[in-house]
Order: C-alpha cells, then structure tokens, then sequence
C-alpha cells in the first residue's frame, strides 16, 4: 500500500545522495515540483536518467545535483537548448557531467526491462549509428532461431522514480492519462517511487485512455496541485509555453541561474522572469 | 504575395507528403510541414508523434512533440515503448520526416554534437527518436535550413543512419528502410543519385541561384542534370500556414 | 485502410488452405462466427494458434480443418475437456493434429515479438519444465550484460489474425474494451487481419478501458452482431455459460458432432441442444 | 452443520491467505477459495487473473478466467502480455493459488498428460500461466482434490516446476519463487519437508483418518511428528461458501 505523505517527506524519505533517480514524464505530466524539491534539500551526486531531460534536470544538473544523467533527448522543447546541461557537459560547470547516452527506442526498451524483471531487451536499433561506440551499454544480441543479429540494452531499474499523475484515491491507487509516455514503466522498473498528484480523491472514476497504477505498486503519493508546472496536466492545466521561454535568458546565465535557485531554496519560489512577466 | 525562404522550404516539404500516407513526424520544421500537408491538399495523412499519438489531427502547430492538443485530436493515444515497438519498429510507417543540426553528403545526421564528442564544441539536444525512425521508415524526407554549419562533407557523429558512405551501406547493415529519399531545404530539394547514393541538388526554389546553393553546401556539390524549379507557395499555401502559425501562439 | 465486407467474402479473401491463422479472444470477444465460417468454407491443413482453443477450435479440429495447433491451454473452461481436441490427439480423428505447445507467458510473448517486427522475446519461463523438452521452439539465451540465462521464444506472425471487437467506425477504425487479451499483438503480428464487431457505427465515442486499433492496421472489418456468441462482448452480450456445458455432450461423441457439423454447413446453424434448451 | 469434504478444502485454502497479499488466482479450486477468503476474513486480498484483472471484486464466483465480472470489479484491466510481464515476472505477486490433475511427491505439478507425451492416455488441457506462476510468485499454493490418481510418486509431465527432485533444486535451476508450501487437499493439509521438501502431512481435516490418507497417496507418506487437526468450516465460512456458488448459478 502507497503511504501518503508531504512532498518535502517523500522527497527525504525517498531520495538519497548518490541514488539512481528518474523523474518521468514525455512533455505531459513532468513532476518539477519533486525536483525543486530534491535541489531544495540539497542531494548531491545522483544518477539522474529521462528519456527527455528538459528544464527540471538543467535545474537540477545546474543546482549540482547530478554527477551523471542516462538520456536521449536533452532540451527545451520548443525553445532550443538546456544551458546549465551544456554548461556542464561543455565546461564542467558546477560540476563534470558524465553522460551515458542513448536513443528513445532504447530508453524505452530499457524501462521495458526493468519492468519486466528481465536484465536486457531486445529491439532493432543504433544499427550505424556512432552511439553504439560512445555507449557501453548497447551490445550485439543474436537471434537463436533465425541467427539475425539484433540489439540489446540493459535494464534500467531507478532507486527512485517520480512521476506526476492527476489523482490518486486516499488508498494510493494512482490514476493518470493523456500522454503517458513511459511513466508506467519507470514506476515499475524502479525500487522505490513517488508520485505526485493534482489531487487526492474518494474515488477514481473512470476515465477514458486513463491508466490506474495499484497503490501496492508505488510507495508513497504526495499531493501536490501545480506540481507539473510548467508542464501540463491534462483536465487540470495548460502548458505554460512563456515560462519554457522565460527560462533560455536564466539558463543562459550563471548569475541569473544562480539568482533563480537562491530564490528557489531560500523563498521556495520556482517563478521565472519572462516576457510575459513573472511566471 | 512575398513569402520568407522558411515558409518555401515548409511548403516544398508540405507538397511531399500526399494521400494517406503513414508520417512519423520530428517536431519543428517536419511537424510545420506535415501539418500544411493536412491541412491543404493531403486531409487523410496519418500523423504520428513519438509521445504516443497516433493520426493526430491538430489544428494549430503543436508547441512540442507533448502538446496535449495531439493526444486530444488522435485516434489512439499509445504509451512511448509502444509506439517504437509496435508501430515504428515493425515498418508500419511510410515516411519519417526529420530535421537535423548537421546533414552530410550522404544524409547521415547529427543531432548530437559539434566537435568531438567527448569535448565538444556545441552539446546538442541528443538522438531523441531519430535513428530508429531513421532505419524503419520506408523513406526518410529531412527538411533542413541549409547553410555550410548544416550541410557538411562528413557529420561529426552519425546520431541516425542514412546512407553511410554509399550506396549499399544500409543494405549492408540490415537496414529495412531506404532511408532519406528526400532532402528540402530554405534553398531547394536535394535526392540522393541512383548510383551512389549521394545527395544531389534536384530542384532550385523560386529566386534562388544555383551560387547561392554551393555556397550553402560543405561539399563539390552535384547538380541533376534536368534540374527542377520549386513553384512558388500559393496563396492558399500561404494563407494555410500562416494561419496555422497564427493559432499557435 | 480497412475495407468492410461481409464475414463470408472477408473469410473467402483472407483464409486459404494451409495458412496459419490465429483466432484470438481470452474468454472475451473469441471470434467464433468467424471459425464458423471457416467451418463452412471448407478450409483444409490450417495450423491454428491461440492461447486458449476452447470451443471454436475444439469444432475447428473436428471438422477436419487443422493440421497443427499452436497453444498454451486447451479446455472447456469451466466445463472440462475439448472431447475433439482429444480425439485427435490421443486417435488422431478426424485426422493426425501436431502440437506446439507452450505456456501462457510464453505465447502472449511470441505475440508481442511478432506485433514489434522482431525474430524473438525473451522471458524468464519454462525453467524446469517438460515443455522445454517437448517444444522446439523454447530455447536458452545468455544476457550480454550480465551472463545470466534467460529462456527465448521465436516471434508468431499468422498469416491471418481473426479478432472479435465491440465496434468499428465506418472508415474501418476498430474499438474493443474489457478484457483485451493478446487481441491487439495478435492483430499486429499477422500479415492480414480480420475483424467481426457487434456494430459499425458512425463516430467511436470514448469508453474508459478502449483500445482503439487505426484503420490502417486492420485488413477487413465485418459486421456480425453476436459474433462471439458463446462467447461475449462486454457491454453487448452476457456469456451463454449453458452453450459450453451442452457442448460437452455433443463433443464427446463423433456421431452428434457430425450431425452438428452437419446443421451448420448446410442449415448455417450453429446452435447446441444442452439442459436448458436449443442455443 | 454439515458440509462436504470439497467445502472443507475450499475453507481450508481460504483460511490460509491473509491480509493484503496479492495472489495470483487459478480459476476452479483456487479461485472458490480465494473469493472465500476475500468475503470473509480476509477483505483486502488483491486478486489477480490471467485474463489482465489487478484487484477483481467479484460478488459470486466467476464462471471462467475470462468471466466479465473480473474486469467490470477490477482496479485495473490490462492486457494479458502485461499481466505476465509487468506483474507476475518481476516477482510482485505474493501467492500463486494453482490446481493440479497430478501432483507428486515433490510438489511438481503435471496439468499436460496422463501417460506418454506423444502417445497420452489422457490429453489435459495444458500450462495455461502456470509454469510462471509457479516460477515466479513468492509462494504458490496448491488446492486438488486427493486420490491416488492425482497424488503421484512422480508426475507423468513436469508441467509446472514444484521442488523437481528435491530441496535444492530451485535454487540450482535460478528460480526466484519459494515453489509450492502448502498443498491443501479434501483430505488434509501438506507441507514441504525443511530439509528434503518431500510433501509431509501436516495436518488432517476433521473426520478423516491417516489410513484415508494414505490411501489417497500414491507415494510412502511422511507425516509431520506434530500432527494437526483442522478446524471444521464455521457456521459463517459455510454461508459466505454457499452464497457465493448460489450467486453463481
């Protein structure tokens, strides 16, 4: 059964320095909220994996979080690059940044694994690609009964997962749709996993194209109203598109950027500056 | 009516696309294009986003490949390991639009990085879908703002597969796809020659020399011998895409 | 796109002799009209697969109409045994039926490597026992990154998958909801597809739990109300338990199954006579 | 109150889950007594069926794996390659509750043939999901009724792994699950041996003998030195039995 706590207790009882974190969520549903609160309690040389790192991991990665990232994709999307992510791949700047990449197919393929309580999987991919020599975790796999040579990758299994899902009900089942991405893998591939909700419920009514996640497979939900913001939470939110803008000029900037997690951790405002004003 | 060389180069990729064909679309520039398709004269095209949407159908450009607008409009919305394990993997899918940062002669593309890839001069965004829809598509369209930065002799890193270093190189390799069949730029459309698979210019856009081409392009550039020229966008053309863009923002 | 036809000439189009055809449904949604139709159309040396032959397949077999069966769990259920299963394997009447028999786990895998374009899947399955001695297609493979042995099954593509759904749209777009089975990997997997539904209808409205399968990915839709009957169609029909129990008597013995065979090649009547009268 | 040596197996077997555990159901036996369990002492007991059901509620007994009842009182409906590979494999199911038409003395079970595979003097129905099931839950339960039939010195067909040749030989095979560590039959209950894991009499039910025992065990029975007795069904585990079949006609 899911406990259900605050989010600055899930984030300390969940998340420790040097684990292996994935905060999930493919555009839809990101869980920023949980985020800003791992910066804000100051953990440091995590693993941090997504398929598609945006604005929540260059925070992260810019707070000095991270001491490594497992990705594919790593950018502002809409908006062009994340700059504390370039700053520390380019500059090692708070900090190096090893990075072990891969492609979406294969993230998700590796989540897929990890769920699955297999140690590979198997997909057609990378084949010519440069990323097979950069990786080291991308290997051959032969076909037993027909010989054709294919592509493993190994399983990803988080010590934490954290997604963002629009309900839960006060027993813990989760319930979320939309665009699920692969948050429904990393949940179950992970050893431990958060999820952040709009709101707690009597019931889950059903929904079409929703998922429901059974509170014996998360550990603890955290309401959190907003907690995807600037992302978006179908039926609840609207994308914030100014504040993915907003964030170009501060990420840009190691002052301003500095500026933006003193506020963050010492006023707990995550609010960015933008054209459209404060976000 | 005047027009930018952007909107030409997002209607010559529009005009690419007809019937019902199946398109996995990379957002940006292909998703622009894809979705003039739609809206002018290929209503029945399958738009599929890697975010899990299948034949979304929006009427405004999507802000990012997750716009819930996607999974609003679509016939089916699918979770990402699904949507690379059972609709693109298998070969479902007819064209696979991409963009690049960087392209080669060969159409090899890099999305990764600019120098060397362990210190680089400019970290790129990453491989996101693209090599695997690279390889399964039937045929691969890029549409790509061309200059001598994005039209390079060699890629830096080979983020997704197009033909290597020519002809044969795929077929090697056990690729199932033709790979990039089709090339659309701000300049004009590039396909790669029969023989040796390497991209030449076929068709210049409206107003646009064959000079201004080479000096866009990092390699001898080949020239089809009955090059084509781009018509210019219509008015209705015109007036779909920009109309689009206007319900964007 | 999907083309609509009648189930005799979608039948007549998509079934020839010798193919390998799947007529999936666990439980739900079993497609039997169309096995029927098979029946009627006199197709000769077919391997059938499916998870769970029952009925259909148990009148399928003794009509003479297999060669080979492809399965994990063959019965009545809820009644007992498939008596013309039996009869072929343990007498081979009407004729010799080969096996291929694997578990659960080990089909619904083989249905998703199909539906994903690869040779093979992998699984934890079949450690200790028989069945990896008896099935040829159940083999070891090693894990590249950790050196453990896993167990490895070759994909299914039947040449014609046959499912039964709830709707479809007139553009040929199918939706099904309750309990899914393997229907959608099964479809997926195979060259050509059919698909009977209780109605076409004019727009397919959202139902919490649908799957929709895209036009573009199903050969031929037929309208046949009732199509699963014994079977059901949540939120349509309710399953005909006492059509499973009159089946018993008339399978168990070769003359009534003629004579069965018999009212539904010539008459096209499908019914039973059990305890609670004809069905 | 009088009942039937089946109603004291379905009781017994009910009696022995608990709490919130999550079990796997088999339909028939398993199923009778894990819906006993679920209206009686145990409400919270999170029952899964093959078919794709996470936490069915269902008010009489389902009349197959497939019965609609499962998926319309469900947590959650998901697709039957999800059910084995996201939920059975990764270990996340505590007890899987499975029949048998063999079982031997090592708690291997036989649901395959009766006889020579390729020559059977009986054709069963086959695995189903239970050679996974048996695999990979944290323990599995088997609930049959007892002869010399179905308790057999050795099963004609290893269909479902249970402790092979003895204690050991899991853990040599890699398998993650405990295997079988209570087998409740009409007659009794068994359990195995700590040290060999031959199945032992641990218990027998109410108004049975040794001798009927053992005359219903085609092996040398090991009875346990502390020999219990089950307490016959309650007035009230009687009724909640009889409803739930009642409500199933």
């Amino acid at each position: 059964m899911a406990e259900i706590a605050t989010l600055a207790d899930a984030v300390g009882e969940l998340v420790g320095d040097g684990d292996v974190v994935a905060l999930e969520g493919f555009t839809h549903l990101i869980p920023t909220a949980a985020g800003h609160e791992i910066i804000r309690q100051g953990r440091r040389d995590l693993t941090l994996v997504r398929m598609t790192p945006d604005i929540v991991y260059d925070q992260l990665i810019g707070a000095g979080c991270a001491r490594k990232l497992v990705f594919s994709w790593g950018g502002n999307p809409g908006v062009g690059s994340l700059h504390r992510f370039r700053d520390a791949v380019e500059n090692g700047w708070p900090r190096a940044l090893e990075i072990e990449e891969h492609s979406h197919a294969g993230m998700a393929n590796r989540y897929v694994a990890g769920a699955s309580g297999l140690p590979f999987a198997v997909l057609r991919g990378y084949v010519g690609t440069d990323l097979a020599s950069v990786t080291e975790s991308i290997k051959p796999i032969t076909c037993p009964f027909t010989g054709e040579v294919l592509t493993a990758v190994p399983a990803l299994n988080p010590d934490v997962t954290v997604v963002h899902a629009q309900r839960a009900d006060r027993r813990g089942n989760v319930q979320l749709w939309g665009l699920l991405g692969v948050q429904k893998e990393a949940v179950l591939a992970a050893r431990r996993s958060l999820v952040t909700v709009e709101e707690i419920v009597d019931e889950l009514t059903p929904v079409p194209g929703a998922v429901v996640l059974p509170s014996w497979a998360v550990t603890v939900v955290a309401e959190v109203p907003g907690g995807a913001h600037p992302s978006y939470a179908q039926g609840y939110s609207e994308r914030d598109n100014a504040y993915y803008a907003a964030w170009d000029a501060i990420s840009r900037d190691r002052d301003e950027f500095g500026a933006w997690v003193g506020r963050l951790t010492r006023e707990g405002s995550a609010r960015v500056t933008g054209k459209g004003g404060e976000r | 009516m005047s027009y930018t060389s952007d909107e030409m180069m997002a209607v010559a990729a529009a005009r690419a696309l007809s019937g019902r064909q199946r398109v996995f679309v990379g957002i940006g520039l292909p998703s622009t294009a894809a979705n003039l398709a739609r809206r002018t004269h290929a209503p029945d095209l399958v738009l599929v986003y890697e975010s899990g949407t299948l034949g979304s159908k929006p009427d405004r450009l999507p802000a990012s490949i997750g716009d819930g607008i996607l999974a609003e409009t679509a016939d089916a919305v699918i979770s990402v390991p699904e949507v690379f394990n059972y609709w693109l993997q298998p070969g479902r899918i007819d064209i696979g639009f991409l963009g690049a940062a960087q392209l080669d002669r060969f159409g090899n593309i890099n999305t990764t990085v600019v120098g060397d890839y362990t210190a680089p001069k400019v970290r790129l965004p990453g491989a996101g879908g693209a090599p695997e829809i690279a390889a399964s598509c039937r045929e691969v369209y890029v549409v790509v703002r061309q200059s001598r930065r994005s039209f390079v002799e060699r890629v830096d890193f080979v983020t997704s597969f197009g033909h290597g270093t020519g002809r044969g190189d795929r077929e090697r390799l056990g690729l199932r796809g033709a790979g990039p069949t089709l090339v659309i730029t701000d300049l004009g459309v590039f396909r790669p020659d029969a023989g040796t698979a390497e991209l030449v210019l076929t068709d210049l856009h409206e107003g646009v020399s064959l000079d201004d081409v080479r000096a866009a392009t990092g390699w001898d550039l080949k020239v089809a011998p009955d090059l084509g020229r781009t018509r210019p966008p219509t008015a209705d053309e015109l007036a779909a895409l920009r109309a689009l863009k206007e319900a964007s923002k």
